[in-house]
């Protein structure tokens, strides 16, 4: 190549850089650089940490947001919310990701019934429209009473706006299915403590919790409340311990200081054995002892004899034969009624998540601790006083209640085991019109069961879930509600050790999609029926300001502040023997003490004052009779494999090679619990630590049970009882007990989201239509289950 | 003056006409240069079809990589914690390969071992071409490959990384220029004898280098020196790559005795790879003159005692282990030995020992190309084992980690491990047809010295009775003592090919 | 200058996860589908590491967060050809993402394998970018990155206190996993200065480093639960 | 010249030197940055202070562009005739916040996403004025297409080393 001709190429490279930088470049639209990937900054800066509560769970912790240019950016427990002490439980924080999340519903979307259901964006005003035309109809005929709410949770500003408005259409029908799923609990304190309300537990005070099968650090009533008492109790010396009576190696049983190995739904017996060993003992408090009226025997209601329940302890729940069923060593088991006996302060905590025990199981933990005398002690069981909210104008209950005598045997039984009893009946369903909250309100309701069956006859449903779930699956019309952090809103939480509270605040940050809390829908309902007072509330925050004013009268309690958890800290330590003070706000300056509340993030009174023991025992021994005429109505006449506690315990015999079954361990998994919750890998993956869990139900066994089955790790097994049958990933590990099969019992599986692509349901779908025990709960531990390989790998 | 210099003063001459005459050339070639530089003028079809194979895989290759620079690392097998795989075991294996030609051919052109002649351009070529691609792959496994600037921008002299980047920078150029060099008398013939598009680049290579006397000596000169430079340079190269793995704590990384077990393995390799590349090469280029029994048979015992002392290293690396028992160690161990990786392991010990040392135990074996193939292939696949079994069973057991790693390479990966065998055959074929892959000059000069160098050589291990007449040639190699050139340079004075002497024109 | 550290007492942690959560949300470390996750590209800088010795009923359980532990003499800054990895000077390795070139050696140097590798670009779903921390970068794909103690709350609490015109103070630095940490079982603070818990409560007896033989010395101290031998 | 003198090849590559360097070029060349309304520095600044718009270039981490509020805060009218001036209507309805989107100033110095930087630890506790960063922002009379100063790490590098300052990494680098 010549020179001349080289330096021709060149020139024209020249030129072309030339032309390109100084002409071209400027028609060109400004490049896309990766930080314009993220949201711009470009606005006016601004940053701040809004107060809210957390809509995760029923424990309504305060916490407080991070706000960059009007976006959550992040979260934190507020260091003023007595309970949580400026912790969050990890489903608590996946809440920014989920009012983030890129499945939630952008506004109210009507479904199309039949076979493939069709869905279609609709305006708020033709969606209230199509809600309000049935609704306004059946009113005006006098049957509002075939209205029902299901709520996801009984507590706070919804549920009452729900009670009060649907009261005043002429209907009873709100029903609470806990997110937390203790839909054995409620009636298990009917029956012993005459009131269907949950159990309170004195952490603060306790000085050994005994964990029958409890998940109590995973999700547990209110978690960050748990773990900070936990955290509190063993920084340092440990005046906290620990023992965890179960069979699979939860996350509890990792942490407990004792691990008491027994076979899969034989916690109860335990518990019962323990009972008794005190009683022989004669250990324990003797006060609390002799004061257990009837427990040698007494005259019911009916004025028959009936033998007490000392004596039934005595003859049924030896040690000997506790051990025999529960696999747990005779000495381990007469070791423990020493702790027990030893312990200054301990408290039995009954299995309320995973039903292996349901009823019958909390109903035992509850005679542990009412003959242990621990009911309404300093660190025992009692009755939580509910916070002094006032009440909304026009709310006047009303009669007919489905989940209470006479149409279900114990008061606070689940709407939806009232659903199967009608379904088994043929009877028609309740409601003309249902609202749903969310999924949660479904509790594990799932197709295959004749409740479910039965749900879909009703006309017209409607469920108010942020983001696609199992609510909006069976749903007519959606009207999506607004997250805790976008409207104001008020929670008591779940649980508050000793002492009432109350979470509140205002909205944090603007609504991000087009929705609307659900109170203002009930309360629009209202209104169309023109069946509200004048003096009702006009929105969700006019009802809350409303209830809290209620507080300003209240003669103890405080909004939340940060001394006063310091106050709260000493107390706690025991090193100021006296509750921290209290200053209520004189009923005068309503609106002031109002606004601090909300400002504040809550109230508390702090009084440690459980209800008084005397009103709580008579009422004890009354429920402990009725337990032994439910337990001989309800448990002792059903199929040997269904029965509550003893012929689980043959299932559970260890592994002959290979067994044609594994006794079924439903495990709890706490953090996946409510809401739209399973759609977060961040919670997916923290899920059940020791087995991975990951983004499949997963099913725990042993290398005992795997190896002969060639069962290895991520294997896609088929799990078949009588009453279902499911897919899940194999999980092969130490911590499931040989002989057993731990799978979760995963309601919140039916969650949908981009994430779910494979969850399917969990041990609640082995045991459809399983009704076990007084109240239809589902009682499935030690269900025999068929384990197959499908040959397929995760 | 020696016949030798007679010839060599007939170059100065010819050269010394500015422009090549464009006569037919195969008039004035030499037998030798007939014979070898046959290859370069004559393509056969076996090699076009060969040759269109490589190019079509290099170029799939490619493809894959590309792939990846789109799509990033995450299209490749490797994942937390086993952030190496196949392309640093590539990258150790090539290197290791490396070091047939520099090594080997210095060596023996320092140890005057005459029968090197023949095969010492091809060893070289090995090795140049196969440092490139050693290297590339780590370009190939960077993260940000753009960013690889920042090696030199923003040094941190503490990471054997970069010690690495500087060894083999200079270990590339060292057996560049090994390679080059000795090229350069044979550049001149070919410009002499090889028209054609070819002659221009002969021209631009050999630099104004007309191969009088007072050149060939002074290149001798040089070349001398620079293998005994090349030498240290390779066995650091090989050392570093080591502790590469060496100096982190990982369990069965924190060896001590890496470094020489790595440089013992790359040299084992290298001389394999040669072997490789003589069988072919003899077939494929009809070089069966060049390449005799002879050269099999001494590679051969080089190879054997390159199999033991393999053996002795890998023996000495997991016996200490295993005694010592420590339970980092020994998860790796396990893995290793009876784990997953067992059969990987355990083919490796067969590759490298067990075939070897059977089949190199005969010299009738020895001698058999066919067998000394069957031979360098398993102990290059071994050796390929053993970078493998060295990297990854130490990442897929990590000290701590939730879920049991495992490690899958994906299509990328193997494609580029393809790639490279292919490319790199590409450029040897390609090298082929420009070059010769035999020493012209160094084969006639070893011919013409062969005979009165052997029996000067004979005298000089006896005791001189008469006149020490021969003692030392002027002008021969590097002015080295026969005496230092031991047995090995003796026979192939003896066995050398007999060929008829060079007929002047 | 302080020399940050942490302790985490094991007798409390219940092991929840909320650490390893709030890390995720405090650090935008991208959520993962999951086909990634089970091709073990999880990005996670603190993990909950939870193993099972021994047949079911003696079984041990080891369960600790474990995130990256700033060593003392971390192995992983020595390798570092560019010096992307580096003790910073207040002890804290610190990696700055836009110098490494993604060689991975340190990874496979740390004998913790805390360190994680972008092998694919970042992925937030239409919407999700919205809850991006805006105080941390958004790591490109083809580096290395890491726990950084979350580093640039020490940036914004250091630029408070300059503006301020005063000197640190005691939790005006604090990470976002020792923040949230229901339990208290995490606390955080200079481990020079005497008169903080974290100094204190390192000297305690249920004290331990992890793999303290390796003579790393890392800056994060565990406490063994109570009534467990190591 | 002619084809004749040169081969086509030649004018083949040349074409492909040419377009290909073109489009270098212009991928490679800085993009404009434009903005909605001819802002005039000069004319503000005279009467006041950057930190009257720029409301957190003294106390905050970032400048910050002020909202059209701030425009109007000042300005009754539109402060400016011809080509894309917005009507007294427009004007109005971005004061009071309803009607369309106001308009939007874009960024012009652009700080990449990995980088910490605090302006009032600049401004407010190093004292350094604006213009050590920005040149003479505050003398343009329209709003400029190309920052006036690009900076390069190597200039924070060569500020902190002349003030004797941190040059740790992570100090800056997050």
């Amino acid at each position: 190549m010549k020179r001349r001709d080289f330096f021709t190429v060149i020139g024209g490279a020249a030129a072309g850089i030339t032309i390109g930088r100084a002409g071209l470049a400027n028609l060109l639209p400004p490049r896309v650089d990766p930080a314009a990937r993220r949201p711009s900054l470009t606005a006016t800066p601004s940053e701040r940490e809004a107060i809210s509560v957390c809509g995760g769970c029923a424990a309504g912790c305060s916490v407080l947001l991070r706000v960059v240019d009007e976006r959550i950016v992040g979260m934190r427990g507020s260091p003023r919310d007595p309970l949580g002490m400026g912790g969050v439980c990890p489903r608590g924080l996946s809440e920014v990701a989920a009012f983030y999340e890129p499945d939630r519903l952008l506004g109210p979307v009507a479904f199309s019934r039949g076979s493939q259901r069709t869905a279609h964006r609709i305006e708020w005003k033709a969606a209230l429209a199509k809600l309000d035309e049935p609704v306004v109809k059946l009113v005006a005929a006098g049957r509002g009473a075939r209205i029902g709410v299901a709520l996801s949770s009984g507590r706070g500003v919804t549920s009452a706006v729900a009670t009060s408005v649907l009261a005043s259409l002429g209907s009873p029908h709100v029903y609470a299915v806990d997110p937390l799923r203790d839909e054995a609990v409620r009636p298990t304190s009917t029956m012993l403590f005459g009131q269907p309300v949950a159990p309170g537990y004195d952490l603060e005070r306790t000085d050994v919790i005994f964990a029958f099968g409890a998940d109590v650090l995973e999700g547990w009533l209110s978690p960050s409340f748990v773990a900070r008492r936990f955290g509190r109790g063993r920084t340092g010396p440990r005046q906290l311990q620990l023992v965890y009576v179960g069979s699979h190696l939860t996350q509890t049983a990792m942490r407990a200081d004792d691990w008491i190995r027994c076979r899969p739904g034989t916690e109860a017996t335990v518990a019962l054995a323990l009972a008794g060993q005190l009683l022989d003992t004669g250990s324990g408090s003797k006060s609390a002892l002799e004061a257990v009226a009837g427990l040698r025997g007494f005259a019911d209601e009916e004025g028959g004899q009936r033998e007490g329940v000392g004596a039934a302890l005595r003859r049924d729940y030896t040690v000997a034969a506790a051990a025999q069923q529960s696999g747990v060593p005779a000495a381990e088991i007469r070791r423990l009624a020493r702790v027990f006996a030893a312990a200054s302060a301990p408290v039995a905590i009954g299995e309320r998540t995973a039903g292996s025990a349901g009823m019958f199981g909390l109903a035992a933990v509850h005679v542990l601790n009412i003959v242990a005398g621990r009911v309404g002690r300093e660190g025992g069981v009692f009755l939580p006083r509910p916070a002094p909210v006032a009440a909304l104008p026009g709310a006047a209950a009303v009669p007919g209640r489905l989940d209470a005598p006479p149409i279900s045997r114990v008061a606070g039984t689940s709407i939806w085991r009232v659903f199967r009893e009608l379904a088994l009946a043929n009877k028609p369903p309740p409601f003309d019109v249902l609202l749903l909250e969310d999924g949660a309100a479904l509790g594990d309701l799932g197709e295959g069961d004749p409740a479910f069956a039965l749900l879909r006859k009703i006309p017209l449903i409607v469920s108010a879930a942020t983001g696609l779930d199992a609510s909006t699956a069976v749903a007519d019309l959606v009207l999506p509600a607004t997250t805790t952090f976008e409207q104001t809103v008020d929670v008591e939480p779940a649980s508050s050790g000793p002492f009432s509270a109350v979470a509140a605040a205002e909205a944090a940050v603007p609504r991000l999609v087009d929705g609307r809390p659900f109170a203002d829908v009930l309360l629009h309902l209202g209104r169309a029926a023109g069946k509200l007072t004048a003096d009702a509330p006009k929105d969700v925050a006019a009802a809350v300001r409303h209830r809290l004013s209620g507080l300003a009268s209240a003669e103890h309690g405080l909004a939340y502040t940060t001394p006063y958890s310091e106050r709260w800290n000493a107390h706690a330590a025991g090193r100021a023997n006296s509750p921290p003070g209290s200053d209520a706000g004189d009923g005068k300056n309503a609106d002031a003490f109002v606004a601090a509340v909300l400002a504040q993030g809550g109230w508390v009174d702090p009084r440690a004052e459980l209800s008084p023991p005397t009103a709580a025992r008579p009422i004890a021994v009354h429920g402990l009779v009725r337990l032994r005429q439910q337990s001989v109505a309800g448990l002792f006449r059903m199929p040997s494999d269904e029965r509550a506690w003893l012929p689980r315990s043959e299932h559970a015999a260890p592994a002959t090679n290979p067994p044609q079954t594994l006794a079924l361990q439903p495990i709890p998994v706490g953090t996946l619990n409510g809401r739209g919750a399973p759609n977060r890998p961040a919670l997916l993956q923290t899920a059940a630590p020791h087995v991975q869990a990951g983004f499949r139900p997963w099913a725990a066994l042993n290398p005992a049970d795997a190896r002969p089955r060639g069962i290895a790790n991520t294997d896609i097994l088929r799990l078949e009882t009588a009453h279902g049958a499911i897919e899940v990933e194999a999980r092969v590990t130490e911590g499931a007990r040989p002989g057993t099969i731990a799978v979760p019992w995963a309601p919140w599986a039916r969650g949908t989201g981009r994430y779910l692509t494979h969850w399917t349901a969990g041990a609640e779908r082995l045991a459809q239509g399983v009704a076990s025990d007084a109240i239809g709960a589902r009682t499935v531990g030690g269900l025999p289950v068929k384990v197959a390989r499908t040959g397929r790998k995760a | 003056m020696s016949p030798s210099h007679t010839t060599m003063s007939t170059s100065p001459m010819t050269m010394s006409t500015s422009q090549p005459q464009p006569t037919a050339p195969a008039a004035e070639m030499t037998v030798h240069e007939r014979k070898i530089f046959a290859h370069i003028t004559t393509t056969g079809v076996g090699f076009k079809v060969l040759y269109v194979i490589f190019a079509a895989v290099a170029a799939w290759a490619l493809a894959a990589w590309i792939w990846q620079i789109v799509h990033g690392l995450g299209v490749t097998g490797m994942n937390r914690p086993v952030y190496w795989g196949i392309y640093i075991t590539n990258f150790v294996f090539f290197i290791g390969i490396s070091h047939a030609g520099t090594l080997i051919s210095a060596i023996l052109r320092l140890s005057m071992a005459e029968w090197r002649r023949s095969i010492t351009r091809m060893a070289e070529v090995i090795t140049v071409l196969v440092i490139a691609f050693g290297a590339g792959n780590i370009i190939v496994d960077l993260g940000r490959p753009e960013r690889l600037l920042n090696i030199i921008l923003h040094p941190n002299f503490r990471s054997p990384l970069l010690w690495d980047v500087c060894s083999i920078s200079v270990y590339l150029i060292g057996s560049a220029t090994y390679l080059f060099l000795p090229m350069l008398p044979d550049l001149v013939r070919l410009e002499r004898h090889i028209g054609g598009w070819r002659r221009p680049l002969y021209r631009a290579l050999r630099m104004g280098y007309r191969d009088t006397p007072e050149q060939r000596e002074k290149l001798e000169g040089f070349i001398a020196r620079l293998a005994v430079i090349v030498i240290p340079i390779a066995v650091s190269v090989h050392t570093v790559i080591s502790w590469i793995f060496a100096m982190t704590i990982q369990p069965m990384w924190h060896s001590t005795i890496f470094g020489p077990y790595f440089v013992c393995g790359a040299i084992f390799s290298g001389i394999a790879a040669i072997l490789t590349f003589m069988v072919v090469l003899r077939k494929a280029f009809h070089l069966e003159e060049y390449l005799l029994p002879v050269h099999f048979d001494y590679l051969g015992r080089l190879l054997m005692v390159m199999t033991l002392f393999w053996l002795y290293f890998t023996f000495a690396e997991h016996w200490t282990t295993w005694y010592g028992n420590e339970p980092d160690e020994m998860a790796v161990f396990r893995s290793k030995v009876t784990g997953e990786f067992a059969p990987l392991f355990w083919t490796m010990v067969g590759a490298c020992f067990v075939v070897p040392f059977t089949l190199l135990s005969r010299k009738a074996w020895r001698c058999n190309p066919t067998i000394m193939l069957i031979v360098s292939i398993s102990i290059n696949i071994g050796m390929y084992l053993e970078r493998y079994t060295i990297i990854v069973p130490t990442l897929v057991n990590p000290r701590v980690f939730i879920t049991p790693p495992h490690y899958q390479p994906s299509w990328v990966e193997w494609s580029i491990l393809a790639g490279c065998f292919a490319g790199f055959l590409l450029c040897y074929m390609t090298f082929a047809k420009l070059f010769p892959l035999i020493s012209v000059w160094e084969v006639e000069e070893g011919i013409e010295r062969g005979a009165q160098e052997g029996a000067a050589r004979v005298r000089g291990y006896f005791p001189s009775v008469s006149e020490p007449a021969a003692r030392l040639e002027p002008g021969t190699d590097g002015g080295v003592q026969p005496r230092e050139a031991g047995g090995m340079g003796q026979p192939a004075a003896k066995r050398g090919p007999r060929l008829p002497a060079r007929e002047e024109t | 200058m302080s020399r940050w550290g942490m302790v985490v007492d094991l007798g409390a942690c219940t092991g929840c996860g909320a650490c390893g959560v709030a890390c995720r949300q405090e650090n935008n470390v991208p959520d993962v589908d999951e086909r990634t996750w089970r091709n073990g590209r999880q990005r996670d800088w603190l993990q909950l590491v939870t193993k099972v010795e021994g047949r079911y009923h003696d079984a041990q359980v080891e369960s600790y967060p474990l995130m990256c532990l700033h060593c003392d003499d971390a192995p992983c800054t020595k390798v570092c050809p560019v010096g992307a990895t580096y003790s910073d000077e207040e002890g804290l390795v610190a990696q700055i993402y836009d110098r490494c070139i993604g060689c991975r050696y340190c990874t496979n140097a740390c004998p913790y394998s805390v360190k994680t590798f972008n092998w694919l670009d970042p992925v937030w779903p239409q919407g999700t970018e919205r809850r991006q921390n805006p105080d941390v970068s958004v790591r490109p794909r083809g580096v290395v990155e890491k726990c950084t103690m979350c580093h640039h709350r020490h940036q914004k609490a250091d630029d408070r206190a300059r503006f301020e015109g005063r000197e640190l103070r005691h939790g005006d630095y604090t990470p976002a996993c020792v923040e949230i940490c229901p339990a208290g079982a995490m606390i955080f603070g200079d481990l020079d200065d005497p008169e903080s818990e974290v100094s204190k409560r390192s000297e305690d007896k249920r004290a331990y480093r992890l793999m303290e033989e390796l003579g790393t010395e890392p800056k994060v101290v565990f406490l063994r639960p109570h009534g467990k031998r190591s | 010249m002619t084809l004749g003198r040169r081969s086509k090849w030649v004018w083949a590559a040349t074409a492909v030197a040419f377009c290909g360097s073109a489009a270098g070029a212009v991928w490679l060349s800085p993009r404009p940055t434009r903005q909605p309304l001819p802002y005039n520095h000069a004319a503000h600044t005279a009467k006041s202070d950057c930190v009257l718009c720029h409301q957190g270039s003294r106390d905050g981490l970032r400048a910050g562009l002020p909202g059209i509020q701030v425009c109007t805060g000042c300005h009754a009218t539109p402060p400016f005739r011809g080509a894309g001036a917005p009507t007294q209507a427009q004007w109005q309805a971005w004061d009071t916040g309803d009607g369309d989107a106001p308009p939007v100033w874009n960024r012009l110095f652009r700080l990449p996403s990995h980088v910490f930087f605090s302006h009032r630890r600049h401004t407010n506790v190093a004292g350094l004025p604006c213009a050590r960063c920005h040149g003479d922002m505050k003398d343009r009379r329209t709003p400029p297409e190309f920052p006036l100063r690009t900076l390069k790490m190597r200039d924070c590098i060569g500020c902190h080393e002349a003030e004797k300052v941190t040059t740790d990494c992570a100090r800056c680098h997050r």
